[in-house]
C-alpha cells in the first residue's frame, strides 16, 4: 500500500486508467445489445488514447503523442463509427446477443484476471512496480477479449471482442514499454484499419450466404459425422 | 585389372537395367520397343550380373567404390563381396530367364487398356533396385535402393489396375513395405547411434551393448521378415503375387524375397557382433511357424498363384529355420555346423529362386492359355500343353523335396545339420532342435501332397471348363524360359557337391570357416560331415531313375512290331457299371484336400457351405448338391482386421474435434494459451 | 576288389527284388492258416506276375503319357531303395549312395508318381485313392524320419550300414530310445505298405481301399510292376526292422561262410516277422480312414519320445 | 541491396497494377512476368548472400536462412503463377468468377507474395508481424472468391482464427520488446532481430517464457499446429487451387520461419536457466509437432474432399518439421530445412495436379474423381508420383529428409521413434486409400481431358528428385550454413 503511495501522481493516474480499461473489458463482456457493445468499445478506445497521452507526457516521448492521436481517431472514433454504420446497414444495430449464464461468465472472467496476475508476477523482479501491474492488467484485457470472442455469437460482437483484445495489447505496448518503434505502430495501425474494412466486406458476404450474422450458423465445414 | 573389369561390368549391368526401363517409356507408341530393346537390355543386365557373380565367386574378385550421389557427407558406397556376388548371381539368372519369357508373354497386354511403357519402365527399375540393394554398402544407399525396389514392384502389382481387388492388394503391399522399410531404418539408426557414421564399414566395427543388439535383431527380423513374408507378416504375399503379371510374380517371389533374406543375413552375420543363442531359438520358432502355416494354407487354397504364394511363405520359413540352426550352433561354439546351416540356407535360397520362378512362369503360361486362375476349373492340361506340363512336373518334383532334385539336397543338408544337435552342451537346445527337424519333415511331406494336388487337378484328369478344353501350347519364348529353369533345377539337384563348394566360398568369406569335409570325396559324393556319418550321391540316383525310363523306352521299342499288329486298345475307365463318367465326377482340389482339413481342422478358419436339393420322388437321393469352401487367413482376422478397425475408430474420435463451430476453435486456442501459461509459471 | 563289391551289391539287389513276392506270399499263407482257409502256393505271386506280364495292356481313353511311365518310375524308385538297404552284407558301395533320409525320399518319389497316376485317368476312385495315399504318406513320412533321427542320434550317423554296425558294436543293450523307435517303425511300416488296419491289400471293396484304388485302371505289365513295387516296399520295411534292430549275424566281410549264415539268419528273422505281422493282421480289424491319422500320430509321438529320451537320458555327457 | 529491392518492389507494383488491369489474358501474363522478375532478383540476392555473407542489418537483414526461403518463395510463386493462368481461365469460362474477381485474384496473389518476402527479409520482428498479418488480409478475400456459403464461412473462420492468433503473437512481440528494452539501450533497435540475438543472453527469462508462449500460439496458428489448425483445411479447400498451393507451399513455411527465429532468441535467453527448463522452447515445439503429426495422419482417413485431404497432409508435414526444429541438433535441423524445401515444392506440385484433376472431374469430392490415369495420363501420373513423393518414398527428397529426421530422433529420443513410425504408417494409408481409386481404374464417361499446364509439376518434381538422389554441393553448403546459424554446429 505504501509502495503505491510513493508513486507519482501521473503513474497513479495511469494505473487508475488501467483499472478503468479493465472495467470496460468487463462491461464488454456483460453488454448484451450490439449497439451498447460498440459504444463501450469506443469508451475503451478513448481511455486507451488518454493513457497513451499521459505516458507521453510522463516520459516525454513525442512520437507517443502521435500514437495517442492515432488511437483516439482509430479506436475511439473511426472503428466504432464504421461498425455502427455497417450494423445499421445490416439492420442488426438493435439486435440482442445475450450471454447464457451471466453469473458464471463473470466468475470465470474474474478468475482469469487473478490467473493473469499470477502469471505476470515473476516479471516483478525485472522492473519497477507500475509496469508489472500494467502487464498483468493488459494480459487480463487480452484474455477477456479472447473470452468474449469465445462466448459471443454475433459476428459483429466477435469483431468487437477482437478489437478489445488488440486494445489490451496496445495498452501493454504503451504503458509497459513506452510504446513500440514508430514504424511498427504505423504498420499495426494500418493493419487494423484494413482488417476493419475487410470485416465489413465479409459481413455482407455472410449476410448474403446465410440470412443472419449468427456465427453458430456457420458450421457447414466440419469433420464430424455427416 | 580384373577389379577394373568388375567395375565396368557393374556399371554396365546397372546402366543396362536402367536403360531398359528408360527405353520402355516409348513402348506405348512403338510396342516393338518392349520386345526388341527393353527385354533384351534387361536380359543383358541379368547376364552381366551373372558374370560378375562368377568372377566374384570363382576368382575371388571384390569391389568397393563410392558414387558421388546421395548425402553430401555420405556418398553412395557400393561394395561387392562373396555374399553380394552370390545374390547378384541369383538376381542375374532369374532376370535373364524372365527376359526370355517376357516378350512373348507381354503380347497379351498389347490390346489391353494397360500401358506397356509402365510395365517395362517399372520392371527395369525393379531389377535395378534389387541389384543396388545387394551392392549397397551404406545405410542410406541401401534404404534408397530398397525403397525403389518396393515402389517399382508396387506399380507392377497394381499394373492391371482396373480390378478393385488388384488395387487393394497393391495398397496392402505398399503399406507393409513402407512399415518394414521404417523398421529397417530404425534398426540402422541403432547401429548409427553406436558408430561414427552410416557406412556399413562403421556398422561392422560398432560395439552394441546386448540390449540394443537384441533390439536391432528384433527390428531387422520384423523389417526384413515383412518383405520376406514371415508369419504373421506374410499377408501381403498371397494378395500381391496372384494379381501381378506372372513374370513379375516370378521376379518378386523368386528374387525379391531372397533380397530380403540377403538383407537379414548381411545384418545378422556381418554386422551384429557376437551372436546369441536366444536369437537362434527365436529364428527357429518363427521359421517353423512360418513353414507349417504356409504349407497348410497352400494345401487348401484353390487359386493356382495363391497356392504358389503360400508355398513361398513355407519356403521362407525353411530358410529361416536353417538360419536359426546356424545361429544356434555358432553361438554355442560349433562353427563347422553353423557354417553347414548357413550353407543349407543359401542352398535353399538358390533352389527356391529357381523352382518358384519356374512354377510362376508355368502358372503364367497356364493362365494365359486357359484364362482360369482356379484349380477347380482346370484339368487335363498335360495333353494340351505337353511341354509346359513336363516343366511344371519338374518344378513340382523339385519343390516337393524329392530326390534326386534340388529341393531335396537343401532339405537333406538341413536334416544333417539338425542331427548334430548332440554336439551341443545345453540339453534344452538338444531337445528343441530335433523337434524343429520334425516340423520340417512334416512340412516337406505336406508340400509333396500339396503339389500332387496342384499338378493332379490342373494337368491330369479331364478338363473341367470350356476354356481349358480349348487350351493350346504356349509360344516358344515362354517354353525356352521354362526349359532353362527346369534344366537348372535338375542341374543344381544333380551336382550338389559343386554348388556346395560354390556356396562354401560365400560362407568362408562371411564366417572365415572353411568346410573341406563336405566336398572332399569328389563330385560324386556329398559328405557334409564325413562319409561315415552321411553320404549322398545324387548322380547315381539320377542314373537309377534314368534307367527306369530307359527300361520303359526299351519295352516300348521292343513292342513296336507287335503294337503294329495289335495296337494298344483304349477303353473307357471303370465307372462302377453306371456308365457315363463326366469330368464333374473327378476328385476336385477341394475334395483332395478334405482329409487334411479333417486332420488339421483347427488351423484354418474354413467357411463350408453345403446346399443340397433333394429329388422330388426319392427324398433320400440328392438331385443337386453344391459344396463351397472359403479359407480365411487367421492372422488376418486376429491381427490385421482389429488394427484397421482401431485406426478407423481413432480417426472417427479425433475428427470430433473439428466441430465446425468457430467458437469451439477459439476456445481451443484460448485453452491452449491458458494451459501453456500455467505450465511455464 | 571294388568291382567285386559292386557286382555283389547288384546281385544282392537282384535277390532282394526277386525275393519280395515270396515274403508277401508267406504272410498271406500264415493268414490263411490262422483263418483256416486253404492257402495258395508260395509261388502264386510269381505266377500272377508272369500272367500279368504276358497279358496285353488296356488303357483308358483319358490316360496320358504320365500314366504309362509312372509304373516304371515307381518300380525304379523302389528298386533303388532296395539297393541301398543292407540285406545280408554291410559295407557295400551301394549303401553309400544314399542314407536313410534319402531312402525316405525315394519312397516319397514313388508315392508321388503313384498318386499322380491315380489322378491321371480322372475317375473318382483314382482321386480318392491318391488323396488318401498322400494323407497317409504325409503323416507317415515325418514319423519315419523321426525313427531315423532317433537311430541316427544313437549311432551318430544316418548311413544305414554304419547304424547297423554301431548296433552290433553296442551288443545287447536295452535302450528306451530304440524300443520306442522299433514300435514306431512297425506302425509306420504297416501304414506305408498299406496293411491292415490302415489299408487292406486283399479287398477291392471300393470305398475302403487306398492303394488298390490308385492302380485300379492299370492292366498287364504296368499293373504287374505296380504290384511288384508294393511287395518290394513291404520287403524293404521287413528287412529294415530285422537288420536295424536285430542285426546279429549280418555279414561284415564278403566271405561265403558269413554270407550263408547271414542269409539263413535273415530268412528266419523274416519268417518270424511275417508270422507276427500275419497274426496282428488277423487279430485287428481295419479302422476307419479318418482314424488313420491318430494311428500315425501315435507312431510319430513314439518316435519323438524315443529321440527325446535319447537326447535327455542317454546322451547326457 | 538492389536485388532485395526488386524482390520486394515488383510484387508490390504488380499488385497495384493488376488491381487496375481489366484484361484477363494480359493480367495473367503480367502476373507470370512479375513473378519471373521476382525469381531472377531473388536468385541474384541468394548468390550475393552466399558469396559475401549476410547483408543488411538495419530494417532488413538477409542471411543464409531467410535468403533460401526467399528464393523458394519466389520460385513457387512463379510456377504457381504459371499454373494459375490455365486454371483461372477455365474458371472464367465456367463462369464461376467474373473479370472483377479475377482482378482481385491477381492483385491479392502478388500482394500475398509481397507480404511473404517482406516477412522473410525484414530484420524487425514488429515488421515481421505486420507482414504476416498482412498475408492474412491479402488472402482472406481469395478464400471467399467463389462467394459460396462454404467459402464465405471458410473465409470468416480463417480471418478470425488467424487474426486472433496473430494478435497473440503481437502480444508476445510486445513482451519481447519489454524484455529487450531492459537489455538494449536504444529503444528503436530493441526489435531488431540481430540486436536481440546479440543480447539474447541478457533478456529476462521469465518474460521471454511468457512471450514465447504467446508467439508459439500465435505463429503456431499460422503454421497450422493442432489444436490451432482448424482454419487450414477450410481455407485450403474453399479457395481457388493456386491459392491453396501458395498457402501450403509458402505461408506455413514463413510462419514456421518466424517461430524458429524466435526460438533462437528464447534458447539464448533461457540457456543456463534454473526457473524454466532451458530447452522449454524445444520441448513445446516437439510436443506440438508430434501431436499435429499424429492427429493430422488420423484425419486423413476421413476426408471426402481432395483438397482437404492434402491440406491435412500439409499439417502433418508441418508438424514433422516443427518436431525436428524442436529436437534441435545439426542432423535434425538440416533434415528439417531440407524437408521444408522438398515439402513446399512437392505439395505445391500436388495442388497443381489436384486443381487440374478437380477441373477434369468437375468436382472436389473424391468419390466422383475416378480413373485419372485413363482419362488424362499426365495429370493422373503427376498426382500419383507427387503423392508417392510426399509419402516419403525414394528417390524423392522427402525420403532423404525423413531418413535424417528418423535417425536424428533415434539418436536423441529413441522411444519417440515409435509414435513417428505409427504416424508415418497411418498417414501413408490415409493418403493412398483415397488416392488409388482416383488415379487407377477405367475412365468414367463423365470425365474428359482438359487443356492443362503441367510444367510447374515437372519442374518441382524434378527438383525434388534431384535433391533426393544427390544434394548438390552448394545447396548442401548453404543448408549447412543455416544449420550453423540455428544450432551453432555444422554438419559437414
Amino acid at each position: 500500500m505504501t509502495r503505491y503511495l510513493e508513486l507519482q501522481l501521473v503513474e497513479q493516474a495511469i494505473i487508475t486508467l488501467a483499472a478503468m480499461i479493465l472495467v470496460t473489458s468487463f462491461a464488454l463482456l456483460g453488454q448484451s445489445r450490439v449497439v451498447a457493445t460498440i459504444r463501450t468499445f469506443a469508451w475503451q478506445g478513448w481511455l486507451l488514447a488518454l493513457t497513451t497521452a499521459l505516458v507521453a507526457w510522463d516520459i516525454g516521448h513525442p512520437h507517443l503523442y502521435v500514437s495517442a492521436l492515432l488511437t483516439a481517431i482509430l479506436k475511439g472514433a473511426l472503428i466504432p463509427w464504421l461498425l455502427t454504420r455497417q450494423a445499421r446497414q445490416l439492420g442488426i444495430l438493435r439486435d440482442v446477443d445475450s450471454i447464457v449464464r451471466p453469473g458464471i461468465t463473470l466468475l470465470i472472467a474474474s478468475a482469469l484476471v487473478v490467473f493473469c496476475y499470477s502469471v505476470a508476477l515473476p516479471i516483478g523482479q525485472l522492473v519497477e512496480g507500475v509496469t508489472r501491474d500494467v502487464v498483468a492488467i493488459s494480459l487480463a484485457n487480452v484474455m477477456l477479449g479472447m473470452f468474449m470472442l469465445v462466448i459471443r455469437r454475433k459476428a459483429v460482437t466477435q469483431v468487437v471482442g477482437f478489437m478489445a483484445l488488440e486494445n489490451g495489447i496496445f495498452f501493454a505496448a504503451v504503458a509497459a514499454t513506452q510504446g513500440m518503434p514508430m514504424v511498427v505502430e504505423l504498420g499495426v495501425a494500418f493493419d487494423v484499419l484494413v482488417a476493419v474494412v475487410l470485416f465489413g466486406v465479409i459481413f455482407f458476404h455472410i449476410r448474403e450466404s446465410i440470412e443472419s450474422l449468427d456465427v453458430d450458423a456457420l458450421n457447414r465445414l466440419s469433420e464430424g459425422e455427416k | 585389372m580384373r577389379d577394373s573389369l568388375v567395375l565396368y561390368l557393374t556399371a554396365a549391368t546397372l546402366s543396362s537395367a536402367i536403360g531398359s526401363s528408360v527405353s520402355a517409356l516409348l513402348a506405348d507408341r512403338y510396342p516393338w520397343i518392349l520386345r526388341l530393346a527393353a527385354f533384351p537390355l534387361l536380359g543383358l543386365s541379368g547376364l552381366l550380373s551373372l558374370a560378375i557373380a562368377a568372377l566374384v565367386l570363382l576368382e575371388g574378385v571384390s569391389l568397393a567404390i563410392e558414387l558421388p550421389v546421395g548425402l553430401p557427407w555420405l556418398y553412395w558406397h557400393l561394395r561387392l563381396d562373396a555374399l553380394a556376388g552370390f545374390f547378384l548371381g541369383i538376381i542375374g539368372i532369374i532376370t535373364a530367364i524372365v527376359s526370355i519369357y517376357g516378350p512373348s508373354y507381354t503380347r497379351k497386354y498389347q490390346q489391353s487398356p494397360y500401358s506397356l511403357s509402365a510395365l517395362g519402365f517399372f520392371t527395369g527399375l525393379f531389377v535395378a533396385g534389387m541389384q543396388l540393394v545387394v551392392l549397397a554398402d551404406d545405410a542410406f544407399a541401401f534404404m534408397m535402393a530398397w525403397e525403389v525396389m518396393s515402389v517399382a514392384s508396387y506399380f507392377l502389382v497394381a499394373y492391371e489396375h482396373h480390378q478393385a481387388a488388384n488395387r487393394r492388394a497393391a495398397f496392402l503391399y505398399l503399406l507393409m513395405a513402407q512399415i518394414g522399410a521404417v523398421l529397417i531404418l530404425l534398426c540402422f539408426g541403432i547401429f548409427g547411434s553406436f558408430s561414427t557414421d552410416f557406412t556399413f564399414d562403421a556398422f561392422r566395427v560398432a560395439q552394441l551393448d546386448p540390449l540394443w543388439a537384441s533390439l536391432a535383431f528384433a527390428l531387422a527380423l520384423a523389417g526384413f521378415g515383412m518383405k520376406a513374408g514371415l508369419v504373421p507378416l506374410h499377408v501381403w504375399l498371397p494378395e500381391a503375387h496372384p494379381v501381378a503379371p506372372s513374370h513379375i510374380s516370378a521376379l518378386m517371389s523368386g528374387v525379391m524375397l531372397k533380397v530380403a533374406v540377403y538383407g537379414f543375413i548381411r545384418l545378422l552375420f556381418d554386422f551384429l557382433g557376437p551372436l546369441r543363442w536366444e536369437w537362434g531359438l527365436v529364428l527357429l520358432a518363427v521359421g517353423s511357424l512360418t513353414a507349417i502355416y504356409g504349407v497348410l494354407y497352400a494345401l487348401v487354397e484353390t487359386d493356382l498363384k495363391r497356392v504358389l504364394a503360400y508355398s513361398s511363405v513355407e519356403n521362407i520359413g525353411i530358410i529361416f529355420i536353417c538360419l536359426g540352426f546356424s545361429v544356434t550352433y555358432l553361438a554355442n561354439g560349433a562353427p563347422i555346423l553353423g557354417v553347414l546351416g548357413l550353407i543349407a540356407a543359401l542352398y535353399h535360397v538358390l533352389n527356391h529362386a529357381l523352382f518358384k520362378s519356374l512354377l510362376f512362369l508355368n502358372a503364367g503360361a497356364v493362365i494365359e492359355r486357359s484364362h482360369e486362375h482356379d484349380l477347380e476349373a482346370m484339368g487335363g492340361l498335360l495333353r494340351r500343353m505337353p511341354w509346359t506340363g513336363l516343366f511344371f512336373l519338374l518344378g513340382c518334383l523339385s519343390i516337393s523335396a524329392l530326390p534326386p532334385f534340388n529341393g531335396f539336397v537343401s532339405e537333406w543338408l538341413t536334416f544333417q545339420t539338425a542331427l548334430q544337435a548332440t554336439a551341443l552342451e545345453s540339453g534344452v537346445l538338444r531337445a528343441v532342435i530335433p523337434i524343429v527337424a520334425a516340423i520340417l519333415a512334416l512340412t516337406g511331406a505336406l508340400a509333396a501332397a500339396c503339389f500332387v494336388r496342384v499338378y493332379g487337378t490342373s494337368f491330369l484328369g479331364q478338363p473341367r471348363s470350356r476354356h481349358v478344353r480349348r487350351a493350346r501350347e504356349v509360344r516358344t519364348g515362354m517354353l525356352v524360359a521354362q526349359a532353362c529353369l527346369a534344366g537348372l533345377c535338375v542341374l543344381t539337384g544333380l551336382l550338389p557337391t559343386m554348388v556346395v563348394a560354390l556356396i562354401g566360398t560365400v560362407t568362408e568369406s562371411l564366417l572365415h570357416q572353411p568346410i573341406a569335409a563336405a566336398t572332399r570325396h569328389g563330385w560324386l559324393w556329398l559328405t557334409p560331415i564325413g562319409p561315415e556319418t552321411a553320404s549322398y550321391s545324387a548322380p547315381l540316383i539320377m542314373l537309377g531313375v534314368l534307367m527306369a525310363l530307359v527300361a520303359w523306352f526299351c519295352v516300348w521299342v521292343w513292342l513296336r512290331k507287335s503294337r503294329k499288329s495289335n495296337p494298344i486298345t483304349r477303353r473307357d475307365p471303370w465307372d462302377c457299371g453306371f456308365g457315363g463318367l463326366t469330368p464333374r465326377m473327378q476328385y476336385t482340389a477341394t475334395a483332395f484336400a478334405m482329409p487334411f482339413e479333417q486332420v488339421f481342422r483347427h488351423t484354418w478358419r474354413l467357411k463350408t457351405q453345403v446346399t443340397r436339393e433333394m429329388d422330388a420322388d426319392l427324398p433320400t437321393k440328392p438331385k443337386d448338391l453344391e459344396y463351397q469352401l472359403e479359407v480365411e487367413d487367421r492372422v488376418w482376422l486376429w491381427f490385421y482386421a482389429p488394427v484397421g478397425k482401431w485406426v478407423l475408430n481413432a480417426s472417427r474420435h479425433v475428427a470430433r474435434i473439428q466441430t465446425g463451430h468457430l467458437r469451439h476453435y477459439l476456445a481451443y486456442s484460448f485453452l491452449t494459451l491458458i494451459v501453456l501459461l500455467w505450465l511455464i509459471s | 576288389m571294388k568291382v567285386v563289391e559292386w557286382l555283389f551289391a547288384l546281385l544282392q539287389m537282384a535277390v532282394f527284388v526277386a525275393a519280395a513276392p515270396l515274403f508277401s506270399a508267406w504272410i498271406k499263407r500264415v493268414k490263411c492258416w490262422l483263418q483256416n482257409r486253404r492257402s495258395p502256393p508260395l509261388n502264386q505271386p510269381y505266377k500272377d506276375l508272369r500272367r500279368l506280364f504276358s497279358k496285353q495292356v488296356l488303357l483308358a481313353h483319358t490316360a496320358s503319357a504320365l500314366f504309362r511311365t509312372a509304373p516304371y518310375l515307381v518300380f525304379g524308385a523302389t528298386v533303388i531303395a532296395a539297393a541301398v538297404v543292407p540285406l545280408i552284407a554291410l559295407e557295400l558301395p551301394t549303401a553309400r549312395i544314399a542314407d536313410a533320409i534319402v531312402l525316405v525320399g525315394l519312397f516319397g518319389l514313388g508315392r508321388f508318381f503313384l498318386a499322380l497316376a491315380g489322378l491321371d485317368v480322372g475317375t473318382s476312385f483314382g482321386g480318392m485313392g491318391a488323396s488318401r495315399e498322400m494323407t497317409v504318406g504325409a503323416l507317415a513320412e515325418p514319423a519315419m524320419l523321426m525313427v531315423i533321427f532317433a537311430l541316427a542320434m544313437v549311432a551318430g550317423s544316418t548311413n544305414l550300414s554304419t547304424v547297423i554296425q554301431s548296433m552290433l558294436a553296442q551288443g545287447l543293450a536295452l535302450r528306451p530310445s530304440l524300443l520306442f523307435a522299433l514300435l514306431a517303425l512297425l506302425l509306420v511300416g504297416i501304414a506305408e505298405t498299406g496293411r491292415v488296419p490302415v489299408d487292406n491289400p486283399a479287398t477291392h471293396l471300393e470305398l475302403t481301399m487306398i492303394h488298390e484304388a490308385m492302380i485300379l485302371e492299370y492292366t498287364g505289365r504296368q499293373l504287374a510292376l505296380m504290384e511288384w513295387a508294393a511287395q518290394l516296399k513291404l520287403m524293404i520295411y521287413g528287412v529294415l526292422v530285422c537288420n536295424l534292430f536285430f542285426p546279429w549275424g549280418i555279414a561284415q566281410t564278403l566271405d561265403v561262410a558269413s554270407l550263408l549264415i547271414a542269409g539263413v539268419l535273415l530268412c528266419i528273422k523274416l519268417i518270424i516277422l511275417g508270422a507276427v505281422l500275419a497274426v496282428a493282421e488277423s487279430l485287428i480289424a481295419k479302422m476307419r480312414f479318418f482314424k488313420a491319422p491318430v494311428f500315425l500320430a501315435v507312431a510319430f509321438t513314439l518316435a519323438l519320445v524315443g529321440m527325446l529320451s535319447f537326447v535327455m537320458l542317454e546322451s547326457a555327457s | 541491396m538492389i536485388a532485395l529491392g526488386w524482390t520486394l518492389l515488383f510484387p508490390l507494383l504488380g499488385a497495384l497494377i493488376l488491381g487496375w488491369l481489366a484484361k484477363p489474358n494480359a493480367a495473367s501474363l503480367l502476373n507470370i512476368a512479375t513473378s519471373a522478375v521476382g525469381v531472377m532478383a531473388s536468385f541474384v540476392l541468394a548468390l550475393q548472400v552466399l558469396a559475401s555473407g549476410p547483408i543488411g542489418g538495419g530494417l532488413f537483414y538477409i542471411d543464409a536462412f531467410n535468403v533460401y526461403l526467399i528464393a523458394l518463395t519466389a520460385l513457387v510463386g512463379f510456377t504457381t503463377a504459371i499454373f494459375s493462368r490455365p486454371y483461372m481461365t477455365h474458371e472464367l469460362e465456367q463462369g464461376r468468377i467474373g473479370t472483377g474477381r479475377l482482378r482481385l485474384y491477381h492483385a491479392s496473389f502478388q500482394g500475398f507474395l509481397f507480404t511473404m518476402q517482406l516477412a522473410l527479409s525484414t530484420n524487425n520482428l514488429g515488421i515481421m508481424w505486420v507482414a504476416l498479418e498482412g498475408a492474412t488480409l491479402a488472402t482472406v478475400l481469395l478464400v471467399s472468391l467463389y462467394r459460396t456459403p462454404e467459402s464465405v464461412e471458410a473465409a470468416w473462420k480463417y480471418f478470425i482464427l488467424c487474426g486472433v492468433g496473430i494478435a497473440q503473437a503481437l502480444f508476445g512481440t510486445v513482451l519481447l520488446y519489454l524484455a529487450a528494452s531492459q537489455a538494449i539501450p536504444d529503444a528503436d533497435d530493441a526489435l531488431l532481430w540481430t540486436e536481440l540475438y546479440r543480447h539474447a543472453a541478457e533478456l529476462e527469462p521469465s518474460v521471454m517464457g511468457i512471450a514465447f508462449v504467446f508467439l508459439m500460439v500465435g505463429y503456431g496458428t499460422k503454421v497450422g499446429l493442432v489444436p490451432l489448425h482448424n482454419w487450414l483445411p477450410d481455407a485450403h479447400s474453399e479457395g481457388p487451387t493456386p491459392m491453396s498451393a501458395v498457402l501450403s507451399g509458402l505461408l506455413l513455411n514463413v510462419a514456421l520461419y518466424a517461430l524458429v527465429r524466435v526460438k533462437m532468441l528464447v534458447d539464448g535467453s533461457l540457456a543456463g536457466e534454473t526457473v524454466h527448463n532451458p530447452n522449454l522452447a524445444g520441448y513445446l515445439m516437439m510436443g506440438f509437432g508430434m501431436l499435429s503429426f499424429i492427429v493430422a495422419g488420423l484425419f486423413l482417413h476421413r476426408q471426402r474432399d481432395i483438397k482437404r485431404l492434402f491440406s491435412y497432409s500439409s499439417i502433418e508435414h508441418m508438424g514433422l518439421m516443427t518436431f525436428a526444429f524442436g529436437l534441435g541438433g545439426p542432423l535434425a535441423t538440416f533434415g528439417a530445412l531440407l524437408h521444408m524445401t522438398v515439402h513446399s515444392l512437392t505439395k505445391s506440385a500436388i495442388f497443381v495436379t489436384v486443381g487440374h484433376a478437380s477441373q477434369i472431374a468437375g468436382t472436389q469430392s473424391m468419390e466422383r474423381i475416378r480413373g485419372l490415369i485413363s482419362t488424362q495420363p499426365s495429370v493422373g501420373w503427376g498426382l500419383l508420383i507427387g503423392t508417392v513423393a510426399i509419402a516419403g518414398f525414394p528417390p524423392f527428397g522427402v525420403f532423404t529428409s525423413e531418413f535424417l529426421l528418423l535417425s536424428a530422433t533415434m539418436e536423441a529420443w529413441p522411444w519417440l521413434t515409435i509414435p513417428l513410425l505409427v504416424g508415418i504408417a497411418v498417414a501413408f494409408s490415409g493418403l493412398f486409400r483415397h488416392l488409388q481409386p482416383m488415379v487407377f481404374g477405367a475412365k468414367p464417361p463423365s470425365q474428359d481431358a482438359l487443356k492443362v499446364n503441367m510444367l510447374p509439376v515437372y519442374i518441382h518434381l524434378f527438383l525434388v528428385l534431384w535433391l533426393g538422389l544427390a544434394i548438390p554441393g552448394f545447396i548442401a553448403g548453404w543448408f549447412d550454413q543455416v544449420t550453423q546459424l540455428i544450432t551453432g554446429r555444422g554438419l559437414l
